[in-house]
This record gives structure tokens, sequence and C-alpha cells, in this order.
């Protein structure tokens, strides 16, 4: 298992390598350049020129790029264009954020998803599975900036429970409850689809599994239906559920980036779309390189968890 | 010699393939249910141009967000454009994104996915790599710098999708193919001497079909959806052309939730539908299809 | 050694199938005993509702879908059918005991060989873990296993064919079934562990003097073990007979026709007898007879009525005209 | 003279304060005490003055620095740090002030004639980095007289100078004076992490992505501030904003114009509006026909119904514009030439210039039709809107144009050099104190420059090479407007409007100005009523 | 005197007769593991089987799941690459061909599956079934081929109306006849039968056996028919090849076979066999211990030692040679070491 895990992490650099060479040549092949050499148009053309050379932006791409990655490789992702900060720094600063953001998602994702899923599964057919089915489609139909404001509009402004958006109440003292509070929301949305996605994965699943002989076997020894839903089906059902998280992480990168900017979430999400807009080139380079990462960090998660849960597979 | 010839009879009244799907499907009330409200929408969208009351460009700009009326059912836009007009034009837009991306994306995926499974081998762990790789990008940077590099057209939209969502249909035909060509009518094939491109395309690809055409519809939805993501961003289908996600972006506004909440409602309730339309009949496919109801 | 009152006394069981609106009856009153200490193998091809029939006196019937719809379920002269479920979650597994045909797939692959034999014990009889554990070990002894401790902390998935059905008979057999239900227990393995589990079969029915059904479409199988035989044909029962009576002379075309259709090892054959045409699917059973159509010895009444299963001699019954006139005989 | 090719919100606002100023005086005394909260959208980048490019850096600095002169609402320079405007010499090259005596850094250190010098010597330094080096390419020197008085040395007479002298807030030198200006920039211990100036607040704390925290600095030379503390709150989205607002999470707001229904039902907030220092066009290729036609030019502009797109789109918060400067500015001439909606005249135009309607009711010239493309991008809906507006109110003359949306960052790469791909562009310019046409329309602004619809008029460019020369402001008024006038004759731009700028506000907030450049104008005299 | 034959004494002989031979066929198929895919290991499915098949004849082929049966019958089918050794068919070495030269050959050799519902593609016709074959070879054309197809339907007992049914509409039996029509329909010489009867009830696998045998009259083919029943081995095959674990243990005819088992896998083997009567219960039977081990980790040594009842010291060892010791009677067991003699 561990020589599988190493043999894995080492895999994982030539795909990292191949990701960091595809996502240069796009960024340097988009029209625009750094937004810092456009956005004064008054600045004089010998000064621009100037600013261009410094950030090497004049050199031949692959001359770029191994700059970047010499510079990567000892842990220095540069300086932010139009931050001026260190990328690294900027991505430390907002990541735990995002991080929170993601977890708690997957958190109320699971904790909602699964039970539903597997009620359903067990009363295939029934007025519950009728409306779980439809509560999950309609999840998985709703543009989530659009659910954003709607719930911000009900539950901020008209009912005042939640605050209309950031991390905390600023000038606050840290508290866990603030937190959870401003936390709340976004999170929700970040999760409906998976949510939505995730019961529907659930309940196909279980239906898979309620199937099996196995599961006829535990009937067949007395058991009553709860022991075998839940102690011979649910283990067995969940092993291709729990896999799904490591999968659902860079797809959350992704759906963060809205849901950060409708909730005034400071993420790395939104950092990055304006940063793209910005053609902040370290910043766009580091939050790829992070996404894929996290994205190959899920896959292997992803199957170390399968092996975990399911005997069957031995590495 | 010869034998006595049997009589099939025994097994019961005569019934296509494709009749059993059908009758699969129609079970589905959900699944019935979605197709037909998809089809409404889709044949008004496809016809809009004699449904719609008005033209889906004209300002009236005497009368911005006007509430629904005699004259304008479902009300006006910020620019005074008939939103029931503009919605039947959005929709050919947003249906044809959804699924000439869908198109797009299945095409590739489906190929790519045919040949690694097929083949195996080094052909596979090349192409498994390759879609190791567009999996781990994260899809919304590869989206919006495609979409500035090559320039927000509807194609350019429809091609970017199609290049980055292939990549889940490949997945799940590799697997078919992975399964199907152990399955003897393969072997079967083989031992009569046809070739591999043959197999691949008449032998094996229509079984395969199933979870492709259940994927295909799913993904219909999610482009439509993905469409209306960029938009927010800005990035998705650009005016003059209407699109639900534009619409529904162009609406984002608390003034406009206040005072005029048609706009912001109907692109949002037609994306909702549709969505769900497909999923529904995604779902409703996937029982249809599913080959083990089929075959015994 | 047949006593009065039988272990299981199957009356008029009746199981259909309800598919858009139309009813299937997979098993149509079916009838038999089963006595302490006795063997009764039901043979018969695919489907023929041997399976539901059995699976309708567990109750297990996949619903929704499968319904039993009448007759009587006599367990000890008690009728499973009027207690609801609750009875039954006493029964399975500790009285009557099942196994299935797919030893591959009837243990779950993410618990452990001992996780799921204690786990019986500890639910029915109450036991402690450790006591459990003890209980576990024998049983594995019984069926054969070395490296006991081993194989209980091992996941099925190690085991082979053989080893996990007899870990299944383990199971089966571990809280001292009165009755043993085997839905073929063989067919999945190879002949050479075939014999192994019939052998071991064989022995733990003579220790315990439990009763076994035994569900089989393999005539040898039945030739082996049992000491009664129930032959179905779609969905109904067509002839009942002790062993060696009906392997000398079987009564009904059908069964005489099975048998005669297996290649014998001992007989040189130049031709296998074989019987025309196929089993009759349950949406689509003849109005009469339900064999009428592949009878060799068809009557035109076949074609019309149904005929009713009738003791010919003592315990043994059969349902075919063509032997309404052994009744009087005997 | 005029700023930054604006990007999706404008910058700058203007004058002619409508109906702010008149509730705060009559509100009695100034309470010491309390805190606002500010809505910013946009992360500040940095609060070093020099190097601040954007609205939410500028905001902050505005706050943390002080600066020589300041110009007040009505546009009009004061001075500020300087106890007088700047002597100049009979030459027009020497510029000469003096500074209040006692005033501190936030760090306790005294600010002295030193401290202007080290500021304004960085600008003329060769290593300069910073956007501000074409400001000051006058500039020849900056010498102490004493502790308190400084000389500046120009090369050439630059009437625009002066106005430079109220943007930049004096650095402290003794902080800064080991970094080589080339480092400068990056400098983030100073300029993020702990900027000192001598304004009215001092920094705090700024939390990425949330907020950026000042309290007053009590020995502000002009006396504490009112407020104890401000906090811009960053935002990223205006809907969020707004609603921030509305639940009193925030307190004060750049409003934009479509909320402005929403914010007139706010019982706890006020709006308050200025014309901005600002004006919208649709800029015309005058190197691509038929836009090298200025009949052509003329009868588009004639063409677009400004009036309507003012009181429809802009709900009436605007005027039309008719040339391209501010009626806020004193260089603003009065009766330039004016085209009206006028789609016959427009269409008599067109015809004069060999345009006729062709078979399917598009205009026609030796086979070609009056077809072409107006870009904008996709960040700013209202210039995307104007687009299509544009389409419909042209097509009834039968000129087809077709919007076209592009991200910014591609978009600017298309209209600038060495570029210039386009047709028609819908851009606006805000606009900076000096009114100094130069930079946009003179043709060797061409090449590399602002003048990226390649403009060219020789009497332009004479003009205004001239223009910086002349101190007197009247006599300067009138070269410039006569520029003004030639250039509104001959519309290689078409001036839609200058729009308003507002701000939303709490109640609470007392000692407001609204001043049309500057968002955090005097906020030492705003103070809260409970 | 030893006649230790070599692979090519025993088969030089361009017996006329002879149809297949097959020589030291082996075929391993690669372990893979981790990401380079690199082979750890070989699961030797088949390790070195020869034997020959003579003109019209059945030549059976037996063992227990798993022990290269399958894997024999689709190598020689060349469904799979050899990994060693010949198949001669009608004298032509055609284990080393490239697919393309391989075509003339396909039409000779033809294959019948086990599973009746896997081996109909479900999404073609039985006609279309039918007609691939003969459109892949250019084969008939039009009317003619509709014709033919109708024809080899009668044949195999199948109602010619139901040429445009779909297979899911055929029982289990019905759709093993129309796998033997497909593999008639290229008019073959070799029929491989991989269990063909084994997924079906008795009375329908009487049926199809019948079948084969009335085909195999009619048109004089030759059978290799590969089953794990021997009773269905017994009755249709003219000699029986006995196989453990990718080896051949044994090559009799069956009435030798049955009469007298050599090898004590053989007998362990038919021993197990059900018996067919209920008296013969208390029969005396080989129960053997274990299961089959890995292919690809076999013992050492004699393959069968280690669940062989009569196993000696040196079987661990010694790898049994796979000789004649009695007239054509093949047997790999040292038991039988002295033996060897009595042949020729
Ligand atoms: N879930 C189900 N829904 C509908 N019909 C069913 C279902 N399960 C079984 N049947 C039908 O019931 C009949 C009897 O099935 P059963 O499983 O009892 O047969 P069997 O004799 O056990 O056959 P086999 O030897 O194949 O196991 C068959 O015709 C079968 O098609
Ligand atoms: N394509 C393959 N790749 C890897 N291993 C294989 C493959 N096909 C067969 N094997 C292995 O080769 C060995 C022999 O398999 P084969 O299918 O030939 O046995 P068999 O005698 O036909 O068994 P059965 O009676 O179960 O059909 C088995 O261990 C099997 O797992
Ligand atoms: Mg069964
Ligand atoms: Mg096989």
């Amino acid at each position: 298992m561990i020589s599988y895990i190493i043999k894995r992490v080492v895999m994982m650099i030539p795909i990292l390598f191949g990701i960091s060479v595809l996502s240069f040549a796009i960024m340097y092949a988009a029209p625009g350049k750094p937004a810092i050499m456009n956005l004064d148009p008054e600045i004089p053309p010998e000064v621009r020129e100037a600013q261009i050379e410094r950030l090497g932006l004049n050199d031949p791409i692959p001359v770029q790029y191994v700059r970047w990655l010499g510079n990567v490789a000892q842990g220095d992702f540069g300086t932010s264009y139009s931050r001026k900060i260190p990328v690294t720094d900027m991505i430390l600063d907002r990541l735990p954020n995002t991080l929170l953001l993601m977890a708690s998602s997957l958190f109320i994702a699971a904790i909602i998803a699964i039970p539903f899923g597997v009620i359903s599964a067990t009363r295939q057919y029934s007025l519950t599975d009728y409306g779980v089915t439809m509560g999950s489609f309609v999840g998985l139909a709703t543009p989530n900036f659009w659910l954003g404001i709607m719930l911000i509009m009900l539950f901020s402004v008209q009912l005042g429970w939640t605050p209309v958006g950031g991390v905390a109440t600023i000038g606050a003292d840290f508290s866990i409850l603030d937190r959870l509070h401003h936390l709340i929301l976004p999170a929700f949305v970040l999760a409906t689809a998976d949510m939505a996605g995730l019961t529907r994965y659930t309940r196909s699943s279980m239906l898979e599994v309620v199937n099996q002989d196995y599961i006829r076997t535990a009937r067949a020894k007395g058991f009553r239906e709860r022991r075998v839903i839940y102690k011979h089906g649910l283990r067995n059902g969940l092993i291709p559920v729990i896999t799904m998280f490591g999968l659902m992480l860079p797809t959350m990168i992704g759906g963060s980036a809205i849901v950060e900017s409708v909730f005034n979430w400071p993420g790395i999400g939104k950092m990055f779309i304006d940063a793209t807009f910005q053609r902040d080139y370290p910043v766009i380079m580091a939050i790829t390189m992070f996404g894929a990462l996290l994205t190959v960090i899920g896959n292997l998660i992803a199957d170390i968890l399968y092996a975990v849960l399911d005997p069957r597979i031995e590495y | 010699m010869g034998h006595e010839v049997e009589d099939s009879q025994v097994l019961g009244e005569r019934r296509s393939l494709f009749s059993i799907i059908v009758a699969k499907f129609f079970q589905n009330k959900l699944a019935v249910f979605g197709l037909v409200v998809l089809t409404i929408i889709t044949i008004a969208c496809v016809l809009a141009p004699y449904f719609a009351p008005h033209d889906p460009a004209y300002q009236d700009l005497r009368n911005r967000l006007g509430a629904p009326s005699a004259e304008h059912w479902l009300g006006t836009d910020h620019l005074g454009r008939d939103l029931f007009s503009r919605l039947l034009y959005g929709g050919q837009v947003s249906l044809y994104v959804g699924f000439a991306s869908m198109v797009g994306a299945v095409t590739i995926g489906a190929v790519i996915g045919a040949v690694a499974g097929y083949f195996g081998g080094w052909v596979d762990a090349i192409l498994m790599r390759l879609v190791d790789v567009i999996l781990a990008f994260p899809n919304i940077f590869l989206l919006i710098t495609l979409v500035a590099i090559l320039d927000p057209s509807i194609n350019i939209l429809i091609l970017v999708f199609a290049l980055l969502s292939w990549t889940g249909t490949a997945r799940v035909v590799r697997g078919e193919f992975l399964s199907l060509k152990k399955r003897e009518f393969v072997l079967a094939s083989r031992t009569i001497g046809m070739s591999n491109i043959r197999i691949i395309f008449s032998q094996i690809l229509p079984n395969a079909l199933g979870p492709v055409i259940v994927a295909a519809t799913l993904a219909v939805g999610s482009f439509i959806l993905a469409e209306s993501a960029l938009s927010f961003f800005g990035l998705g289908v650009q005016p003059p052309n209407a699109s639900w996600g534009n619409m529904l972006t162009d609406s984002q506004s608390v003034t406009i939730f206040r005072n005029a909440w048609w706009y912001p409602t109907f692109p949002g309730l037609l994306i909702l539908t549709t969505v769900l339309c497909f999923n529904f009949i995604g779902d409703g496919l996937r029982d249809a299809l599913d080959p083990r109801v089929v075959e015994k | 050694m047949v006593t009065n009152q039988p272990l299981l006394d199957v009356r008029n069981l009746k199981t259909y199938f309800y598919k858009k609106g139309k009813e299937l009856p997979v098993v149509d009153d079916v009838s038999f005993q089963v006595h302490e200490g006795e063997t009764v193998a039901i043979v018969g091809e695919s489907g023929s509702g041997k399976s539901m029939t059995t699976l309708s006196i567990m109750q297990l019937v996949p619903s929704p879908g499968g319904k039993t719809v009448g007759g009587e379920i006599l367990f000890n002269g008690d009728d499973l059918l009027k207690h609801g479920q609750d009875r039954m979650f006493k029964v399975r597994g500790n009285d009557i005991g099942m196994i299935f045909q797919e030893p591959m797939t009837s243990l779950n692959p993410v618990l452990t060989i001992g996780d799921q034999l204690m786990e019986t014990l500890i639910y029915h009889k109450k036991l402690t873990k450790k006591q459990a554990y003890a209980r576990a070990k024998e049983m594995l002894e019984l069926v054969g296993f070395s490296r006991i401790d081993e194989i209980l902390a091992d996941y099925p998935h190690r085991l082979s064919g053989g080893m996990r059905q007899r870990v299944m008979i383990a199971m089966a057999m571990s809280n001292d079934p009165k009755l043993l239900i085997a839905d073929e227990p063989t067919t999945a393995l190879d002949v050479t562990v075939q014999a192994q589990i019939l052998d071991l079969m064989r022995g733990l029915s003579d220790k315990f003097n439990s009763s076994i059904i035994l569900i089989t479409h393999d005539l040898g199988v039945v030739a082996e073990l049992a000491d009664r035989v129930v032959v179905m044909y779609a969905g109904q029962v067509v002839e009942e007979a002790d062993i060696v009576p009906l392997f000398d002379k079987p009564l009904h075309p059908y069964t005489v026709g099975l048998m005669e259709s297996v290649p014998k090892l001992d007989v040189e054959q130049e031709r296998l007898t074989s019987i025309a045409g196929n089993v009759p699917t349950p949406d689509n059973f003849p109005k009469g007879c339900r064999f009428v159509t592949r009878c060799p010895l068809a009557l035109d009444r076949c074609s019309n009525e149904q005929p009713e299963l009738i003791e010919v001699e003592r315990g043994r019954k059969v349902r075919c005209f063509l032997h309404e006139e052994g009744r009087n005989d005997s | 003279a005029c700023g930054g090719n604006d990007d999706a919100p404008a910058e700058d606002p203007a004058e002619e304060p409508t109906e702010e100023t008149d509730d705060d005086a009559a509100e009695g005394e100034a309470a010491a005490g309390g805190s606002v909260i500010l809505g910013t959208s946009g992360e500040p980048v940095t609060f070093n003055p020099l190097y601040s490019q954007d609205t939410a850096s500028s905001d902050v600095i505005d706050l943390i620095h002080l600066t020589l002169l300041e110009s007040d609402e009505n546009l009009e320079l004061h001075p500020l740090l300087a106890t007088e405007l700047p002597e100049i010499s009979e030459d027009g090259l020497e510029y000469t002030l003096s500074i209040h005596e006692g005033v501190t850094f936030h760090d306790g250190e005294g600010l002295t004639a030193e401290d202007v010098k080290f500021t304004y010597d960085i600008f003329i330094n060769e290593e300069y980095t910073g956007p501000r080096a074409g400001d000051f390419t006058e500039l020849e020197s900056i010498e102490v007289v004493d502790e308190y008085t400084v000389t500046f040395t120009l090369n050439e007479v630059d009437a625009s100078f002066v106005t430079r002298l109220s943007s930049y807030g004096i650095l402290p030198k003794h902080i800064l004076e080991d970094v080589p200006v080339a480092d400068l920039e990056e400098h983030m211990e100073y300029n993020r992490d702990n900027p000192i100036g001598a304004g009215p607040f001092e920094f705090v704390e700024y939390q990425d992505g949330q907020y950026i925290e000042l309290v007053a600095f009590d020995d502000y030379f002009e006396g504490r501030p009112h407020l104890d503390k401000v906090t811009f709150r960053v935002f990223a989205d205006t809907n969020a904003e707004l609603l921030a607002f509305e639940t009193g999470e925030i307190d004060w707001m750049i409003l934009p114009p479509n909320e402005i229904a929403t914010a007139e039902t706010y019982d706890h907030g006020r709006i308050s509006s200025v014309l901005a220092l600002r004006y919208d066009y649709i800029g015309w290729n005058n190197d691509r026909a038929p836009f090298d036609d200025v009949r052509v030019r003329q009868a588009l502009t004639m063409a677009i119904d400004r009036q309507l797109l003012v009181d429809e789109i802009m709900d009436g918060r605007a005027e039309v514009a008719h040339a391209p400067a501010s009626p806020l500015s004193w260089a603003y001439p009065d009766g330039v030439t004016e085209f009206d909606y006028d789609p016959e005249g427009a269409l008599e135009l067109l015809a004069e210039a060999g345009w006729e309607p062709g078979a399917d009711g598009i205009l026609e010239k030796d086979g070609e039709k009056f077809s072409f493309e107006i870009l904008s991008n996709d960040g700013n809906v209202v210039r995307r809107d104007i687009g299509v507006i544009v389409q419909q109110m042209l097509a009834e003359i039968g000129v087809e144009a077709n919007p076209r949306q592009m991200e910014w960052g591609a978009f600017l790469d298309q209209i600038n050099p060495p570029n210039y791909d386009f047709d028609a562009v819908v851009l606006a310019w805000s606009l900076a104190l000096d009114p100094d046409p130069t930079a946009i329309w003179h043709s060797r602004e061409i090449e590399n420059g602002l003048n990226n619809i390649a403009y060219r008029n020789d009497r332009v460019d004479e003009l205004a090479a001239g223009n910086k020369r002349i101190i007197d402001q009247d006599e300067r008024a009138g070269v410039i407007g006569e520029i003004y006038e030639i250039l509104a004759e001959e519309q290689p731009y078409t001036f839609l409007y200058y729009p308003e700028q507002h701000m939303l506000l709490n109640n609470r907030i007392e000692g407001f100005t609204h001043h049309p450049r500057v968002n955090m104008y005097k906020v030492n005299e705003w103070y809260v009523s409970e | 005197m030893s006649v230790q034959l070599t692979e090519k004494e025993k088969y030089t002989s361009t017996d006329n007769d002879v149809l297949l031979e097959i020589n030291g066929l082996k075929k391993y198929f690669p372990i893979k593991k981790g990401f380079f895919q690199r082979t750890v290991g070989n699961v030797k499915a088949v390790d070195g089987i020869t034997f020959s098949i003579k003109k019209g004849e059945t030549f059976g082929l037996v063992g227990e799941s798993g022990c290269g049966k399958s894997s024999a019958g689709r190598t020689i089918m060349r469904l799979y690459e050899p990994t060693e050794g010949q198949i001669i068919f009608d004298g032509k070495d055609i284990s080393k061909l490239k697919e393309r030269e391989l075509l003339k050959y396909r039409r000779d050799i033809q294959m019948v599956f086990q599973d009746p519902f896997s081996s109909l593609n479900p999404r073609k016709t039985v006609g279309a079934i039918l007609k691939e074959p003969l459109s892949v070879h250019g084969l008939y054309k039009g009317k003619e081929r509709q014709e033919y197809i109708e024809k080899l339907m009668g044949k195999v007992g199948l109602n010619p109306s139901y040429t445009n049914r779909y297979p899911h509409e055929f029982s289990g039996g019905q759709r093993q006849r129309i796998g033997i029509a497909r593999a008639l329909a290229l008019n073959p010489k070799l029929i491989i039968g991989d269990e063909p009867v084994s997924a079906l009830d008795v009375s329908v696998q009487s049926q199809v056996l019948n079948l084969m045998k009335d085909l195999q009259e009619e048109f004089g083919l030759t059978y290799l028919f590969i089953a794990h029943d021997l009773g269905v081995v017994k009755h249709i095959s003219d000699r029986i090849g006995v196989m453990y674990l990718g080896n051949m243990m044994e090559i009799a005819s069956k009435h030798d076979l049955y009469a007298e088992p050599l090898h004590p896998y053989s007998q362990a083997l038919l021993s197990a066999v059900p018996k067919s009567h209920p008296s013969e219960r208390k029969r005396e039977r080989v129960i053997l211990k274990g299961d089959i081990p890995n292919p690809s980790n076999p013992p050492t040594g004699c393959v069968f030692h280690t669940r062989c009842p009569k196993a000696m010291d040196h079987c661990k060892v010694d790898i049994p040679e796979f000789r004649e010791v009695r007239k054509d009677r093949f047997v790999a067991c040292h038991l039988y070491n002295d033996d060897v003699l009595e042949a020729k």
C-alpha cells in the first residue's frame, strides 16, 4: 500500500509537469497583456518597456517557462503582477477560506445526500423516493449564482438570519459561531449541485447493492431490514460514493469561483478569476497548479479510499 | 437430414428492441413528463419566428422593465425588449449550445474511449493519461482562457465546451469497451475475420451506446448550465445574441429582483425546467437502456 | 422414518409476479412435505419456479413485483404465512438456514468471514463475542477447514468458490436449523469441488438429522443426495416420489424426458432423447397441461384441461392424465 | 490632459454637488467618536500614492496620506499641507511653496521640506517604475529652501504642473530613504503592510479580500478627525454590496445607477449625486473608411438619439456630451457645435457622402454596404447595451452596426497599439484636473499613444502643442476651447454623455461633501449622529 | 528401449488424416501491474500442450474451471497470440500468421461459444448476425445470400421466417443454434465448441448435442469440443484430452478413458461425477483435497502433486513427461514411467 502510494505520488509529477507546460502555453497564447501593462495608458512607452523587461516578459516563452519552473522547484511561485506580493503569500492567505468552504460543502453534501440517497433507494418508487428524486434534480438544475442571490435576499435581507457575505463580522473578535454564521449559506449553495449528484449516486449505488446476492443472504439469516440495509448494504453502497468525494474536490474549485463572488468570500476561486482577467500570469499558474495538484490528490484519495474500504482491492 | 423446425411462438409476443426500450421509457412518468415539456420548449424555440410576438432585438427604451401585459406577455427587459420573444430566441441559442457541445463532446469522447478500450495497452495508457491531464485542469481556468483567446462566439464556446468535456464520455465508453470486448460476440466477429474498425463501430459501439446516450442527455443540461455560469463572468454567449444564461445574468440586480421579478424569473425557470427535463429524460433512458433489461 | 407430522408442509402455495398488469403464476399451487431428517430434492429446468418456491417459504420473494398470494406453509404445524414478518425474523437463519447457488457473490465482500459467521450467532442465539467465535471455529472445522483463525480474519474474496460455499454451509448450519434450504449449492462449482460439497452435506445431514430441501437441475446430484424428489415444471409440481422409484420408473412424461436427456457415463447412447421445444415462460403458459406443447404423448384433452396432482401410489404423486387411473390402482 | 483609459467602473467623478451638502450643516455640532464601514469594490494593491493606479487603492491612500494642495468640490485648488498656493516665478519655471510647521507623520516624526523633496525626487529618478513618470517630464529638480519651503524647477513651462501637487501624498523620507527607487514599487513592507503618512487616518491592518482598517490620527495637523475608525470592506459583487448596505453592514458605497430605484427606498440611507469628471463616447476609427469622412461621422452622431440614452439608460442622470471635456472644467467652452438627433439630416449628409439605400434598405456606396462592428468590453453592461441600442438606432437610417464584446484584456489588445483593429469602440474617458487634450488628440499620439482612433488635424496638433505653455488660465481656456470646437465639429468620437456619480450613504453620516473626482474627500470632517 | 518420441517424430508423419496438430502450445497472459504496466509475471493458462485431431473426429477437452481449456481453444482459433508452439492446420503452421494472412483460415476454423446470451450481438437481428461472415468473406450476394441464410436456419432447426428477430426473442437453446448456424455459415472444416452446451438446461442440451452430431455427419465436420461435463464429453467425443492447470494430463479414446483412467487426476475427475442412479451412491470415490493452484504460480514438478492422492516425493521435483504409455494413450505421470515400453 505504502509503496503504491509512493508510486502514485511519483506518477503525479509528469502529470503536473504536463499541465504546467500546457497552461503556460495557453496562457501566453491568450491575447492581451498583463493588466499592469495596460492600466494606465499614460505610462510612457519606455517605462512600460522597462517594466516588461523587468518581468522578463520579452524572453522567449520556453525561457520564461524554464525560469518559472526553476523558481517553482525552489518553492517560489513569483510575485503577482497586479498585487505585487508573493503569490505564495496570496494563496496561503486565502487558501484556508477556500478549503473551509469546500470542506463544509462536502460535509453538508454528505450528511444530507447520503441518508436521502439510501432512503430513496430502499423505498424505490415510493413517494419519498419521488420527492428526493425531484428535489435532487431541481438542485442539479439550479444555476448557483442565482440561488446564491436568492438565498441572500431571503435569509440575509428578509429574515436577517445571516450576514450578506464575508467570512467574519468585521471588527468582531474571532468566534466559531460567527464563522459558522457566515459560512452556512455559501457552503450550502456550493453544496447544492454536489448534494444532488451525490444523492442520485448514492441511490443508484444502493439500488445496485440491495439486489446483490449477499443482501439476500443477510435477509435469509433473519436480520431485520435496518440491519440488512445499514450493516450489510451501506458499507458496500458507500464505497463508490465515498470515493466520489475525492473526485468532487476539483469541481468544487470551479464552483467556488462563483460562490465566492456572490458571497464575497475571500478565497482563491475569486482570486483566480480576477487573475485571469488581469493576465496575472504568476497567480494563474500557481492556482492552476494548485488546482491540478488538488485534482490528482483527490484522485489518489479516491483510489486509496477505495482500497481501504473495499478489501477486494489490494495493491 | 435436417432438424425439426421449432416454433418460437412459445416465446410470447414479438417485441422489437426498440419497442421494449420505448415501452420501458414510457413507464417512467417523470421521464415522459420531461420529454413532453422539453418537446414543447424545443418546438417553441425552434419555431420562434412563428411564435414570437415581437422582434426579440427590438428595444423600446421608453418601456424598460415593463411588467407582463397583454402586449408583452412576460414583460420586457432592461432595454425594453419583449422577454417572451427573447426567451424563445434565447432558447434557440441555449439549446443549440447544449446540443452542439454535447454532440462534440460525445463524439470525441466516444471515439477516444472506444480506441482506448478496444486496443488497450499503451494506446489506452496514453489516452488515459491525456484524460487525467485534462481532468486535472481547473476547468474554469481553461474555459476562461480559451474563451478569451478565441473570442466568445457561440461556436467557439461550443468548441471549448466540447474539448473540455469529452473525458467523462471517454471513460464511460472505455469502460463499456473493456467489458464488451471480452464478450463472446466480439470474439465471434473476430473468428470470422472482421476488421478492428468494423468490430469497434458496428459490433461494440452500438452496445456501448446506452450509457453514452444517458450521459449525452445529462450533458445537454449541464452545458446549458455551464453557459449560464460563464455568462455570470461575462464570458458566455455575447449580446446581441440572447441566451437564457446571459438573460439571467443581465437580470442579476437587486433593483430588478425587487421591481421586475419577471425578468430573472422566466429565464431562470426556463433553465431550471429544461435542465430538469434533460435530467428526467436521462434518468428514464438510463433505466430503459439498461442492457440487463433488454437482454433478458 | 416418515413421522406423522411433517417438519414442513407446503400446501397449495401460490406465488405470483405482477408485471404491467399481467399476473405471472411462477409458483402455482405447489404442495409438498419435508419430514424430519429427510432430504427432499426439487428438480426442474431453469425457470420452473424452484427458487421462488423456497423464497416463498422464507418469505423473501422479491418485492415489489412478487407476492405469495395463497396457500399455507406449515412449519412444525404452524402456518408461517399467517404471522407477520416479525415471526420470520426469528425463523430465518435460525430454524431454517439457507444457502444459495453463487458462492462467489453470496458473501458480503466487505465483512470478514468471522464477522459474518458470528453475526448470526450473536443475533439469534445471543451469544457473547467469545462464545460466537468459539462456535464459528467449531463450524468451520466441521466443514473441513484447517487454518481456521486465519480464515475467520480473512475476507471472502481470498477464498475459492468451494471454500466459500463451505463457509455458507457453516453459516447456515451454525444455529442448528431444523431445515436447510440449499438452492443449487453446487451448480457453480467444479465437479471435484462439487463432490466435496455433496459429501459434506450428506455428512452433516446424517450427523444432525436435519432436513434438507435441495434445489437442483442436476439429476446426478439428486441421485447422490435426495430421499425424495419433487419435479417441477412451469411453476407446478408434476411429480413427487421417493428417490429410487422415481429413478427406476419415472411416471410423468416430463420426468421421463428429463432423465433420458442426460448423457450418461455408464451407458453408450448414439443419440440422446430430447424434449422438443423450450420451457414456456410464465406469461405464456399453455391453457391446459403446461407440458402439452412439448409432450410426446399429449392427448387432445391435455390442451384444454389442467390435470390435477394426484397420488398414484403411497408417497407418489403425478400430474398427468395418463396416470389418472393410477389412483384407483393404489 | 486626461485620465486613464478606464476599465469596468469608471474612475472619477465630477462637480455640481446637486443635493448633498444641505442637511449636514443644520445638524449642529460634530460629535467625536464612532466608526463607519465603507464598501469598496476591488482589492487595493498599494498604499503608496506614487504607485497606485486603482480607485480601491487611492481611496485608502487619500485617508492615509497628505498632499500639498487639494482640489475642492468645485475643482478649485486650495493649499492643504502647503500654507499657500505656490508662488510661480516670472518665467513660469519655478514653483515655490511653504508648508505648515509641526505636521507629523503617524509615527510621530515631523514632516519637513526634506520629505517633500524626497517624494518628488522619486518621480524624476530614472529608476522610477511607477505610472506617473509622464506627469513629471517637465520637472527638472526640487530644492529645499528651508525646513518648510521647497522650490520646484521646471525645464519647460507647464501650466498643468500645479495640479500634480494635489495628487500625491508626501512620503516619509526617514522610513523610505534607504530603499532603492527601483525597488520601491514592490517594497510591500511599507506599501501594503505598514504605510505611514501624515493624513487624517492611520493604517491599522489589511485583511486580504476582507477589509482595510484605519483609525483616527490623533495628531492630524488640522485636528483629530471626528470618526474613530474607518473600515473599508472589500466587495466583489455590487449586489452583495448593496444588500450589505441595506442590512446596515456598511454605511457608504458608490451606487451603480441601475440600483438607484432600490436605494431610494432605503429609509436609513440617502443618495448623493454629482456630475462625474468623465464622458462616454463611441470612437470611430478615423483611419478606416467610411469613418475617414467627416460627414459620415457627423451623420452617425445625428442618427444616435443621445438624449434618449440619457433619459432612459441613464435615467436622466447624465448630460448629453458635445465635446471631449467636462462642463465642470474651466476650459469647457460655451456654445460648441452641437449635433442634435436628426435622422433625416443624417441621411442627407450620408447621401452627400455617396451613401444611398440599397435593395435591402442598407446604405451602399460603390457596392459596399455600410456595415461595421461596434466593439465593447464585456465587463461593462452599460457600454455593452449602448452597442446594442446604437445598432437599433443606426438600423433606422440603414446602417448596419454589429455589436461585439470582448474580454477586457483581449479588448485592449485589439484597440491599442500596435493592433488598432476595430471599426468603432464604445468607451469612456475619466478626466484629469488639467484639461490638456494633447495625449488623446495630437497626431503624434497615434503611433504609440492614446489617439487610437487615428485622429489627424494639423490645427489641433498646433494648438495642442502650445497649450501647456500658456500660464494664463483664460488664455489657455481659449486655445483649448478652440480645440474642443474643432473636435465637436469633426466628431472623431460621437460624444455620448457626461454621467453622474452616485454615492449611497447611511443617514447617520454627517459632514459629508461629495467631490466629483475624489471619493474620500475630507473624511476627517465626517461624523456620525446616533 | 525407451521410445521417447520427440515432437517431430510423433507428428512429422504427414498423416493425411490429421486436420489439426498442436505442438507444445503455450499461452501466457502477462500480469501487468502499476502505472507503467510492467509485466510482473505470467498466468500460464496453457503451458505446452500437444495433441492432434483427425478429420471427422471429435476431440473432447475436459478439465476443471480455469485449467486453460478456453485459452487453448481460443489460441488455436488465433483469437489469442500463441506464446509458443505450433498450430498446424491442414499441414500449414498458422501460429505465426498475420491477421491478414489468417483471413483465409478463418473460413475453415469456426467457433461456437459457451454463453448463448453474450455470444450474440444483442443489437443485431439473427439475419444480420448470420450475414456478417458472408459479407466479410464476400460470399453470396443479394437474394442468394438471403436464401442461404434461410437454409442455414432450417439446418439448425430454426424457423427461417425469424431472420429479422433479435437474440433476446429466442430461448437459450435457440440462441445456441444461431451460434452454430453462424459457425456453419462459412463451411468450416473444424469447429471449436467452447462449452457450447454448458449453459443449457438438460432437455435443451440434448437437443443441441444431437444437432451437433447430425451436422457433423452431414458436413463431415471435425470438432474440438471443450466441456467440463464428463457425461457430455463422453457422449460426443471420439478421443478425450484431460487438462489440469494448463497441462495435458492424459489423452485417450473415450472407451479407454472411461473404462480405465490412468492419470490419478482423471481418476479423481471421473469418480467425482454424480452417479446417475441412487443405487450407486455407496460407490468408492476419490475426493480431492484443496483447490486448483494459481496458474500464475504453478507447483513445481508435476502440477498435480499438491492434490494427488498418489503423489510420490519426486513428483514435487520432476516434471513428468507426456508420453504414449500404451497404444494411443498418452499420460503425464511418473506412475507410468515403466509402462512406456509397451507402445510400438
Ligand atoms: N423478480 C422477478 N420478476 C419477475 N419474474 C421473476 C422474477 N424472479 C423470477 N421470476 C420468474 O419466475 C419464474 C421462476 O423463477 P425461479 O427463479 O423460481 O426459477 P428456478 O426454477 O429457480 O430457475 P433456475 O434454475 O434458473 O434458478 C421464472 O420464469 C422467472 O422468470
Ligand atoms: N485474457 C486473459 N487475461 C489474463 N488471464 C486470463 C485470460 N483469459 C484467461 N486467463 C486465465 O487463464 C487461466 C485459464 O483460463 P481459461 O478461461 O482458459 O480456463 P477454462 O479452462 O476455460 O475455465 P472455465 O471452465 O472456467 O471456462 C485462468 O486462470 C484465467 O484466469
Ligand atoms: Mg433458481
Ligand atoms: Mg472456459
